[in-house]
């Protein structure tokens, strides 16, 4: 293995690791057999395992049809959505038929759905959606939203193997942007929030790529000497509220970031639990930043403007700490 | 269980006999079966809606005998007699309908909406076409683990064929050739919908070249067509020629739903060769070709009633499901539970 | 018209007034023409309006798309989708196409998409579903869900001449459960919400059908002494943070009531505004109530413990009013 | 604009030869701006992907030249040579690859998302097939508006007739007898996903029959044959004989994106009769017929450089969308916006 490995090495990596010691995993998705997938996810597995990793037509809700006919037969299929975007043509199969198998019938559903997610410069519109809150939102889903290296590695060797369908929203942003010495051979399990930086001024709660922005947000507070902990939620759902809860009881401050749209979602379910159950924690009204309420943009100036920035994160959480 | 009935061999007359009355008993039963359902729904009985197979229970059974245990079956609504050919206890479908809690949906699921996955009886989803795809990856995952000789058949009605779930699904049957056979009741109505506003087409089966598929048209008041045609379509598809597409030409002997009098359907329909009862065309072939006789029709007839009434009676007395006792959490993996949202926050 | 009016009479006669007074209004879905509607809806109206009502065959995507591409033309579809349930086929064309449209080329996309929705006894878990959150997260979309047979009539008015998409929520639980003297002549406008009834001790939010469950919440609990107001929140999206606001001003605490799935949604958003901007308002954690978080259930026993109950409604005010 | 070419009539070979020039021009301009963007993305200018046309010149330039401008087009990511016949001045080509504030998308959307819906140039949503049911609709409405005459044309690949989308809509079509023309690209690939992967079909024209829709087919490396057909099937779709389904042949002379080398083409397609560039074929067909000369098309070449050359230095000069300036809401309707939302709270 090299001696630095990207997010999605990683991500090919738990692909190789699962193929290799489970004989019920395939991988179904367009181009990712002998082509290695859009975004090279998928590289060689075709040939090292021969059988297992083949190439769909452009069928998105067959796709994630014939993976839950696969799942009740016993296998664990891996689908690839080329963007997440795309999954809207999948998404009847996914929350309808996927998501109700289990609690329908008493027979599991242990499917696991990567989508390629969030902005890049010059996706726009229909190559750049967060979709976590749309799925999280339906019953019967587990959705994960790793932001490191190591958590890519491992969350997706543990969605394999749990027995529910799981959305892997992967950040496409992520992909090569993000570097590690070396895999993981622990981790924390599926459903524990991680504490990505200790503070005791203000809780940053983040997911997926924004886990970066605040902890560079944290850093910037530092040179103003506001010790700021941020908190990865890694996964959306189920959500660690204990954990959040936890920082909240430590700090009294609480900003929540996504990279998602403001309507509802993350940052508003987060908020909601902790007015609901940590009243009493909070010592200034706790705030979130999402992207804009527009679809998200093709030009980079615009790009970079729609979604919480580093400055904007910075700029609420002065805000909270000067209040 | 049905031997293909287009491969004469010694004794072929006898099978032929065999598997009419076979599947014309499957018939007969769901008949009944949805009789009761209808007259439960009459009296209140049954919440949301009951749907009938009337005038498609030859179609529905010749493909129930067709299929052996090990196969994969997805019906649909109007599939009371395949069901039963394929082996659903009338217990199973009692229970659904008046949401008991050892039905096999234990209350949570109703109606038509019932099935064992384990067993390859897929349950549906009410999405018009979203089972077929699902049929293909129980087939694609036996072909992987090695098991041959199997049949996945899914059954959809005309006004189906015009969702997208359809046309994905029958392509990547073709594409990965595997043995599905598609099983469309054109009916002549989806709900209220006649054809010439669903498709424009001269007939479904002219779908088939499209997809590399083929395919195969049946007249569905004609049990004996049934049997030799979707027959030879499942057999096909066993001997590893591929998908099949069967359109079976029939009309629609009821309503949509029990709340519906299909006042929509016209008379000329009603009056044609397509508005036969398959179920007398049927006992009237069997009578006339002695394959029994009255006597024997009428005790299966008072046997079935007497099942379906023990089971009604049964099932009224089984416990409702408790929504205290209840497990409300749709995920299995218990320890990702989150107990925030158990009761709605 | 009859004496005795239900909310799908509203809705009925609202459609009649749009086709009569808005030669560019048409309807299209599943047997809305001679039949008139899975609901009867559309009751007459392909007699009454010759070619300007007609059925659709089975295809959720293509209606939305056609509808979409009638609207560019400058005419005002309304899509009966049969179910909400179903909408999720179409989808992708609703949130994508239709709610794209004006942002990236300036052509405004005014097309309304009727969803029969919400829970019945014995609906079961896809005929029964609530997907308001799923579309009021994507920008794009303006989000109704009246609650009284006079909003249903004057918002399915106000939807068709809104130039842009709309999803018209129109509970089925109420359709033949609420009655009206008559249709009213004036109404609020979408985007403000009502105050359903006044009371100085708490705030209820709620919307649609469970509109009735709170104000008979309220009631149970006049007997007890407490005044609880109750707000109709009318439109999900855009959300009328201020007459919630101002409520909540006055109670001092906030309890926010929907029937749909726990997770994100309206509760979470509601919350997450009042805990942001109204935080000093407060003088109770704000609490939420929705459905658990699993598929609607078939049966009635399931089915009533399944969705928020009068009685859950009226414990969970008693709780904050309390405390 | 062209006029049928199948309708011979007095000065038929003049007639022939004005629309191969012209159509062969819109080649030729597609085929430079196709280049330009190649280059302008190598040298890291474009954000985002870039996709070319390359080998699909003859067939989208044929259909380009076959409709008026009063008609509908929706092209997908290789029809530069249509968008340009269709009337897309070069220059909002490069203001969308460029994400000029002056683009029709204003730098919301770039690349081949561009279009103008008011002009019946609808701007496609990524989404495959997704866009015919727009056509139809907007075909509908004229329609409903009583206005005669017109055609709409939707493009896509041999990959999105896998779609649901494309299924649902030219079935809706056809249903609606609507004057689609929906054309299917088969350039052997999707992606890197051969057609063996995609479909099973003989030809994916074998699909028309099962719709009730007239189709065609054509080697779409032959200008003249495309000229032929696809101004065939426009003509017939006019003359309202309804929805027609057009396939034409070729093989994709690029990679899917400008990111993509198309390592996996193998060698005996493009070594195949489908590997041949329709725009030499033209240029050998216009000259060994005398339609034109050498010098004439060295400078038809020349002035289109200049003039992709001059938009791209003048769009480069133009403003860049400004974050600030933006209106972040994305409804028409002002007074139902929310301040909440518009800085994502
Ligand atoms: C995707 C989808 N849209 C709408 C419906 C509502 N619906 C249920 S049955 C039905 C008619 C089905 O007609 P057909 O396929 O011909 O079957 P038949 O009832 O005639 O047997 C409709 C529209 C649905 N179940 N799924
Ligand atoms: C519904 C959907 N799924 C996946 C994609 C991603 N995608 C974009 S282009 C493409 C291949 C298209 O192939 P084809 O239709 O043959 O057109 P070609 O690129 O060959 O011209 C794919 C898979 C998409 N745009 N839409
Ligand atoms: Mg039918
Ligand atoms: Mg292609």
């Amino acid at each position: 293995m090299a001696t630095e490995i990207t997010y999605i090495d990683a991500i090919r990596e738990a692909q190789a690791h699962a193929l290799r010691d489970d004989p019920r995993v395939f991988i179904y998705g367009q181009d990712v057999a002998a082509f290695g997938g859009a975004f090279k996810a998928t590289k060689n597995l075709a040939k090292e395992f021969p059988g297992r990793v083949f190439d769909s037509p452009i069928s998105e809700d067959a796709m994630v049809g014939f993976a839950v006919g696969a799942a009740i037969e016993g296998l664990r299929p891996i689908i690839e959505m080329q963007f997440a975007d795309f999954s809207t043509v999948g998404f009847n199969q996914i929350v309808n038929q996927a998501a109700t198998l289990f609690w329908r019938t008493g027979v599991p559903c242990p499917i696991t759905v990567r989508l390629p997610f969030g902005g890049t410069s010059g996706g726009g519109p229909f190559h750049s959606q967060s979709l976590e809150t749309i799925y999280a939102h339906y019953p019967g889903l587990i959705v994960l939203t790793p932001a490191t290296v190591e958590d890519a590695y491992s969350m997706l060797l543990e969605a394999v193997a749990i027995d529910d369908p799981v959305i892997f929203c992967e950040h496409k942003f992520l992909y090569r942007h993000l570097k590690a010495e070396k895999l993981p051979t622990e981790a924390l399990p599926v459903g524990k929030a991680r504490i990505a930086r200790v503070g005791r001024d203000l809780t940053i709660v983040a997911y997926s790529a924004m886990v970066q922005d605040a902890l560079e947000a944290a850093n910037e507070l530092l040179t103003e000497g506001w010790e700021v902990e941020v908190v990865d939620l890694r996964s959306v759902k189920p959500l660690d509220t204990d954990t959040v809860m936890a920082s909240v009881a430590r700090t009294g401050k609480l900003l929540c970031v996504g990279e998602s749209w403001p309507w509802g979602g993350v940052t508003a379910e987060v908020i909601a639990r902790v007015a609901s159950e940590g009243y009493g924690l909070l010592d200034a009204p706790p705030q979130r930043l999402n992207a804009k309420d527009t679809p998200v943009p093709y030009h980079p100036n615009l790009w970079a403007a729609h979604r919480p920035t580093v400055r904007a994160v910075a700029a609420a959480a002065r805000k909270i700490l000067r209040s | 269980m049905l031997q293909a009935v287009n491969e004469p061999r010694v004794g072929a007359a006898e099978v032929v006999r065999e598997s009419h009355l076979a599947a014309f008993r499957f018939m007969l039963r769901a008949r009944l079966l949805d009789d009761k359902f209808a007259a439960l729904y009459r009296t209140g009985k049954i919440h949301g809606g009951v749907f009938l197979g009337r005038g498609q229970e030859a179609l529905s059974a010749a493909l129930g005998v067709s299929l052996k245990k090990t196969d994969v079956f997805a019906p649909l609504i109007r599939d009371a007699a395949g069901r039963l050919a394929f082996g659903e206890p009338i217990l199973d479908a009692v229970r659904n309908y008046l949401g008991s809690a050892l039905g096999p949906m234990r209350g949570r699921d109703g109606n038509v909406h019932r099935g064992r996955p384990r067993d390859g009886y897929l349950p549906m989803i009410s999405h018009l076409g979203a089972m077929i795809s699902v049929v293909n990856g129980v087939l694609f995952a036996r072909r992987f683990k090695n098991i041959s000789g199997m049949v996945g058949a899914a059954c959809l009605g005309d006004g189906a064929t015009s969702t997208g779930a359809f046309h994905e699904a029958l392509n990547q049957a073709a594409v990965e050739k595997l043995p599905l056979v598609v099983v469309v009741a054109d009916n002549q109505y989806a709900y209220s919908t006649p054809t010439d506003r669903q498709f424009a087409c001269e007939s479904l089966a002219d779908k088939g070249v499209g997809y590399g598929v083929a395919s195969h048209t049946v007249d569905a008041t004609d049990l004996t067509a049934c049997l030799k045609i979707v027959g030879g379509a499942v057999a096909q598809a066993r001997a590893g020629n591929g998908p099949q597409l069967v359109v079976a030409k029939l009309l629609r002997l009821c309503g949509h739903g029990e709340h519906d009098d299909a006042n929509y359907i016209i008379p000329e329909l009603k009056n044609s060769a397509l508005g036969r009862d398959c179920l007398k065309v049927a006992e009237e072939f069997l009578l006339r070709n002695k394959f029994t006789d009255a006597a024997q029709l009428a005790v299966w007839r008072s046997e079935t009633i007497r099942e379906i009434e023990e089971a009604v009676a049964q099932v009224q007395r089984e416990p409702a499901p408790d929504p205290y006792a209840e497990n409300w959490s749709a995920i299995s993996s218990e320890h990702l539970n989150e107990t925030h949202l158990e009761n709605g926050h």
